[in-house]
C-alpha cells in the first residue's frame, strides 16, 4: 500500500496543488501553521496517490511512501 | 658601475643590443639590469633601454646618466646626447646619422656605419650586434672573447644557435670598427 | 650563474614553481607577459589557463578555482584591478585564497603606461566595497619578486585571505639575473568545495555579520602582529629616515649610503609587505628622528600617509614630520632623492605632516 | 501503480521562496536529477544573486554566491580544476542576462562543459519587480510603469535560441512549470544538462519560464495561466540544440 504523507509547516497555501488535483482530495485546514498559512489536508479516502500534488508543489509538502507499515502507524 | 643607454627607432635592435651587453657582464660574474622602454613605444616610434653592470649593487636599474649613448638614428641623438655624463662617449649610426652634427666639446663621439658593415659582411641582420660589440669594445671592460661567449651563449639558450656564426662574424666586425 | 630574465617571465615562472594550478585574466600592458607565459606553461605541465572574456569573468573565474582549493592567480595592471575589485571583494568575503598580481601602471581612468606606484592606497586599503584587507607584498627587484612568490600563496592559504603582489610596470619589464625557486607541490585545501558538502558557509542571507566583524578584526589583527615584513639600514642614529618601497626603495638605498658617505645621518625603512605595514620597522628609528622622507612614483604622495599614520603611534609624545618626494612615474633616481633632501635641508620643501 | 515520491534530502529543507513560485519546483528536479544520476556527493552549485540566491539557504550541498551575474565565470574556474564535479549554476534571468549577459555567453561561446539553469521570470523579483531584459512588450513593472517601451528599452531576446543558433553549444532547452505534464517535460530536459556535462559534451542551458505572483500581482494559480497564455507565444518551449547522440538515435 502507499501512503500520502505531508509535512504541513512547509505549505504557504499557493494552492498549486489544489488546483491541480484529479480527485479533488485537496482541502485547506482552518488551523494556521507556524508561519500563518491554512494549511493543505488531503482526503485519504479520495485520494488516489498520483503524486500531482507532489509534482507541482514548490515547498516539499507532499510525499508519498510505498510503505505498509507507516500507514498502519498513521 | 657603468651605465649605457641604447636608443633607436623600433626593430632596429636596440633592446637585443643592449640585452647582449648585459649578458655579457653576467658571463662574467657581474651584475647587471636592462630596462626598456615599453609599451605604446615599442610599436612604432622610439626604443631605449638603459643597461648598467658592475660588480656592485645596482640600486637604481633606471636611467641617471649614460656613460655611453648609442644613438641608432636622428631623434635618438637629439633627445638623449645632452644626457651623457661629462667626459662620456657616444656612437651613431653613421649610415642614417649624417652631415653636420652639434657635438658637446667633452664628448668622444664614434660614427659607426653599421648597416653598411653588415651588409660587407654578409650578415643584413647584424647592424645592432656590430653595435652591440662596438659598445663593448669602447667601454674595454670586456674582452672579444668573453664579449662572443656571452653573446653566443645568450642565443644558444634562446634556442638561437644555429645564428652562432653570423653573430660571430658580426661581433668580431664591430669590435674592430671602433 | 643566473641568466638575464624579464620580470614579468620570471614572476610567472615562480608563480608556476609555487604550484599555480589555473591561471585566468585580460591582458593589458605592462603585465601582459604574465599571462603569455602561462598560457603555454601551464598547459605543458597539465593545469589550466584561460583567456578570460574581461577581467571582471578572469578574477571571478579565480574565485572559482579558489574555491575548489587550488592555488589560482590572475595579473592585471592599474584599470585592469578596478576591474576586479568586485571579485576581490568577494573573495576575500568568502574567505577564500588567491593572488593577484599588479603590475602598477600611472595613471587614472585608463591611464598611462609609464610604471608607477600610483595604486597604493587602492590596494593597501582593500580596494572593493566593504571592510577587508589584502595582504599586500611589494618586492624591490626581480629576484625578492620570485622568492616572494610561494610566501604569497602561503600567506593567503595561513589566513585565507588575498594576497596583492604589486609591483611595478617597470619591474615587469626590466631584465636582471635571478636564481628561479623550486617547484612545490601544494596540497588541496582541506577547506575547499569538493562537491561532498565539505564547505559550510553559505550566502548573503542568513549570516550573522556582527559575529563575521569581529573574526575578520581578529584575523586582521593577528596578521598585523605576524606579518610584517620590513629591510631597514642606518636607522638607530639617523636623524632622517626615507621610506620606500619596490623599484624606489631598492633606489632609495643607494642614495642613503651616498649621502652617508657625505656624512648626513640618514636611515632607510623599505616596507615589503605594505599592508600590514611595517609599524614594527618604525620602532628601532632613532627616538630622536627629526622626520621620515617617502620616495615614492605617484603625483600626489600616498606612502606618505602610512608613515605619518604611523610615527603618529611610534612617536607619541612629539610630532615627527613627514616629507614625500614624488617622482610622478619611473623610478626616482639616486640625485632625485639627495636633491630633495638637500631641498628639505633648505626649508625649500613643506612637510606633508 | 502509483511511484514512491520522496523530496531528494539535498534541498529538504524549508525555503524562503514567496508562496507559488516556481523556483522550488525548478530546484526539487534539480535534486531529482542529480539523485537519479548519483552526483549527489559530487555537485557544486555557483549560485547567482537574486531569488536564486535564496536556494543557498535550504541546499546541502556544496554552493557558492557569486558575484551578480558572474555565475558562469566561477563556474568555468571551478569546473576547469575540478573537471570531474558537476558544476551546475542556478541564476535568474537578470542575473544570467542583464548583469551577466557578457559572463553567459562568453561561457556558451567556449562551450564551457557546465550546465546552467536559467529561472526566467520576466522581472527582478528580489528587488521588487523592476523590468528585465525578458520583460515583455507592454508588460508592467516598477521601472516600466506604464508598460514596457520596446522601442526604447529593447524587445525582450530568446537565450537559449540565441547560444544554440551561434555557439557551439551541448544542449539548450527551455520549459516551464504550469503543469504536471510540463513539469515532467522540465525534468527530461534538466536531466539531458546535466548528462551533456558528465559525458563532457560540453555547455548545457534550461531555461524555465517560472511564475513570480508576488510582483505579477496574481495568484500562484493565476500566474501560471498567465505563463500559458503570454509568456509561452513570446518564449515557445521545447530543445534548441539536441545532444549530438540523440541526434544521431
Amino acid at each position: 500500500m502507499e501512503s500520502i504523507n505531508l509535512k504541513s509547516e512547509r505549505c504557504k497555501q499557493c494552492e498549486l496543488c489544489f488546483a491541480h488535483c484529479p480527485s479533488d482530495a485537496i482541502s485547506f485546514s482552518n488551523e494556521l501553521n507556524k508561519a500563518g498559512f491554512n494549511f493543505a489536508c488531503v482526503d485519504e479516502e479520495k485520494c488516489i496517490r498520483c503524486g500531482i500534488c507532489y509534482t507541482m508543489c514548490p515547498d516539499g509538502v507532499y510525499a508519498i511512501a510505498i510503505n505498509p507499515q507507516a500507514k498502519g502507524e498513521q | 658601475m657603468r651605465e649605457i643607454l641604447y636608443a633607436g627607432f623600433g626593430g632596429q635592435g636596440v633592446l637585443t643590443s643592449g640585452l647582449v651587453m648585459s649578458q655579457v657582464a653576467v658571463f662574467k660574474g657581474q651584475k647587471a639590469t636592462w630596462m626598456p622602454s615599453y609599451g605604446s613605444a615599442m610599436r612604432g616610434g622610439t626604443a631605449n633601454c638603459t643597461v648598467k653592470y658592475g660588480n656592485d649593487t645596482i640600486y637604481n636599474p633606471g636611467q641617471e646618466e649614460p656613460d655611453l649613448l648609442l644613438a641608432m638614428n636622428g631623434p635618438s641623438y637629439q633627445a638623449f646626447a645632452g644626457m651623457v655624463k661629462l667626459g662620456g662617449i657616444i656612437v651613431i649610426n653613421s649610415d642614417i646619422i649624417s652631415g653636420e652634427l652639434d657635438v658637446r666639446e667633452d664628448i668622444t663621439l664614434h660614427r659607426v656605419a653599421c648597416s653598411t658593415l653588415a651588409n660587407e659582411i654578409d650578415q643584413p641582420r647584424g647592424a645592432n650586434i656590430i653595435m652591440a660589440a662596438a659598445v663593448i669594445k669602447l667601454l674595454n671592460d670586456f674582452s672579444l672573447e668573453d664579449g662572443i661567449h656571452g653573446m653566443n651563449d645568450m642565443f644558444e639558450k634562446k634556442g638561437k644557435q644555429k645564428f652562432e656564426a653570423g653573430n660571430t662574424k658580426s661581433f668580431e666586425c664591430g669590435y674592430n670598427a671602433v | 650563474m643566473a641568466d638575464m630574465i624579464k620580470g614579468n617571465v620570471a614572476i610567472a615562472e615562480a608563480a608556476v614553481r609555487a604550484g599555480v594550478q589555473f591561471y585566468a585574466g585580460y591582458p593589458i600592458t605592462p603585465s601582459t607577459e604574465i599571462m603569455e607565459y602561462l598560457s603555454g606553461r601551464l598547459p605543458e605541465l597539465g593545469r589550466s589557463f584561460v583567456q578570460a572574456e574581461s577581467e571582471v569573468s578572469g578574477i571571478n573565474m579565480v574565485m572559482g578555482a579558489a574555491a575548489c582549493g587550488f592555488r589560482a592567480l590572475t595579473a592585471s595592471s592599474g584599470p585592469g584591478i578596478s576591474l576586479k575589485q568586485e571579485g576581490i571583494s568577494c573573495i576575500s568575503d568568502e574567505e577564500l585564497a588567491c593572488v593577484v598580481i599588479n603590475v602598477v601602471r600611472y595613471g587614472n581612468g585608463l591611464g598611462t603606461l609609464y610604471s608607477s606606484q600610483c595604486d597604493y592606497f587602492r590596494e593597501t586599503r582593500g580596494g572593493g566595497n566593504g571592510d577587508y584587507r589584502c595582504i599586500v607584498l611589494t618586492p624591490e627587484s626581480i629576484q625578492e619578486a620570485v622568492d616572494l612568490m610561494a610566501p604569497a600563496f602561503e600567506l593567503a592559504e595561513k589566513y585565507r585571505i588575498v594576497t596583492v603582489f604589486m609591483t611595478e610596470g617597470a619591474l615587469g619589464q626590466m631584465m636582471e639575473p635571478c636564481v628561479l625557486p623550486d617547484f612545490i607541490e601544494p596540497e588541496r585545501h582541506s577547506w575547499a568545495l569538493n562537491g561532498k558538502y565539505t564547505y559550510k558557509k553559505i550566502g548573503i542571507f542568513d549570516r550573522n555579520s556582527m559575529t563575521e566583524a569581529v573574526a575578520l578584526n581578529e584575523k586582521h589583527a593577528l596578521i598585523k602582529e605576524n606579518e610584517q615584513r620590513w629591510e631597514s639600514g642606518h636607522v638607530e642614529d639617523a636623524d632622517y629616515v626615507f621610506v620606500a618601497y619596490g623599484l624606489p626603495g631598492r633606489s632609495v638605498k643607494g642614495a642613503v649610503k651616498e649621502l652617508r658617505k657625505e656624512g648626513h645621518k640618514v636611515g632607510f625603512i623599505r616596507p615589503i609587505t605594505t599592508w600590514p605595514f611595517p609599524e614594527n620597522g618604525f620602532k628601532e628609528v632613532n627616538q630622536n628622528v627629526k622626520g621620515f622622507i617617502t620616495v615614492e612614483a605617484s603625483a600626489t604622495g600616498q606612502l606618505v600617509d602610512d608613515v605619518a599614520l604611523t610615527a603618529k603611534r611610534v612617536f607619541r609624545e612629539r610630532n615627527v614630520p613627514a616629507w614625500s618626494l614624488c617622482c610622478v612615474y619611473g623610478v626616482p633616481s639616486l640625485k632625485f632623492t639627495k636633491d630633495g633632501f638637500a631641498r628639505i635641508m633648505n626649508n625649500e620643501l613643506k612637510e606633508a605632516y | 501503480m502509483a511511484k514512491e515520491r520522496k523530496v531528494p534530502a539535498l534541498i529538504d529543507n524549508p525555503m524562503s521562496f514567496c508562496a507559488g513560485c516556481g523556483h522550488g519546483i525548478v530546484i526539487r528536479l534539480v535534486a531529482e536529477c542529480i539523485e537519479e544520476l548519483n552526483q549527489q556527493d559530487n555537485i557544486i552549485f555557483p549560485i547567482g544573486v537574486g531569488c536564486s540566491s535564496l536556494l543557498g539557504g535550504g541546499m546541502v550541498a556544496d554552493r557558492l554566491h557569486c558575484p551578480h551575474g558572474r555565475a558562469a565565470s566561477v563556474a568555468t574556474g571551478m569546473k576547469r580544476v575540478t573537471p570531474d564535479t558537476t558544476i551546475i549554476t542556478y541564476q535568474g534571468d537578470g542575473d544570467a542576462y542583464n548583469i551577466g549577459i557578457s559572463e553567459s555567453l562568453n561561457a556558451a561561446y567556449r562551450n564551457e562543459n557546465i550546465t546552467v539553469i536559467t529561472i526566467n521570470n520576466t522581472n527582478f523579483g528580489m528587488t521588487g519587480g523592476q523590468m528585465s531584459w525578458t520583460s515583455l512588450p507592454d508588460q508592467k513593472t516598477t521601472t516600466s510603469p506604464k508598460g514596457r517601451d520596446s522601442g526604447a528599452t529593447g524587445l525582450p531576446f530568446r537565450f537559449p535560441e540565441m547560444v544554440a543558433g551561434q555557439f557551439d553549444v551541448a544542449y539548450a532547452a527551455r520549459g516551464t512549470v504550469t503543469s504536471p505534464k510540463n513539469v515532467n517535460k522540465l525534468k527530461k530536459y534538466i536531466k539531458n544538462g546535466l548528462e551533456a556535462q558528465i559525458n563532457g559534451e560540453g555547455y548545457s542551458i534550461i531555461e524555465v519560464l517560472s511564475p513570480c505572483p508576488t510582483n505579477w500581482g496574481l495568484n500562484p494559480v493565476k500566474a501560471m495561466e498567465q505563463i500559458e497564455e503570454q509568456l509561452i507565444p513570446y518564449y515557445p518551449l521545447g530543445v534548441f540544440k539536441n545532444r549530438k547522440e540523440k541526434q544521431d538515435a
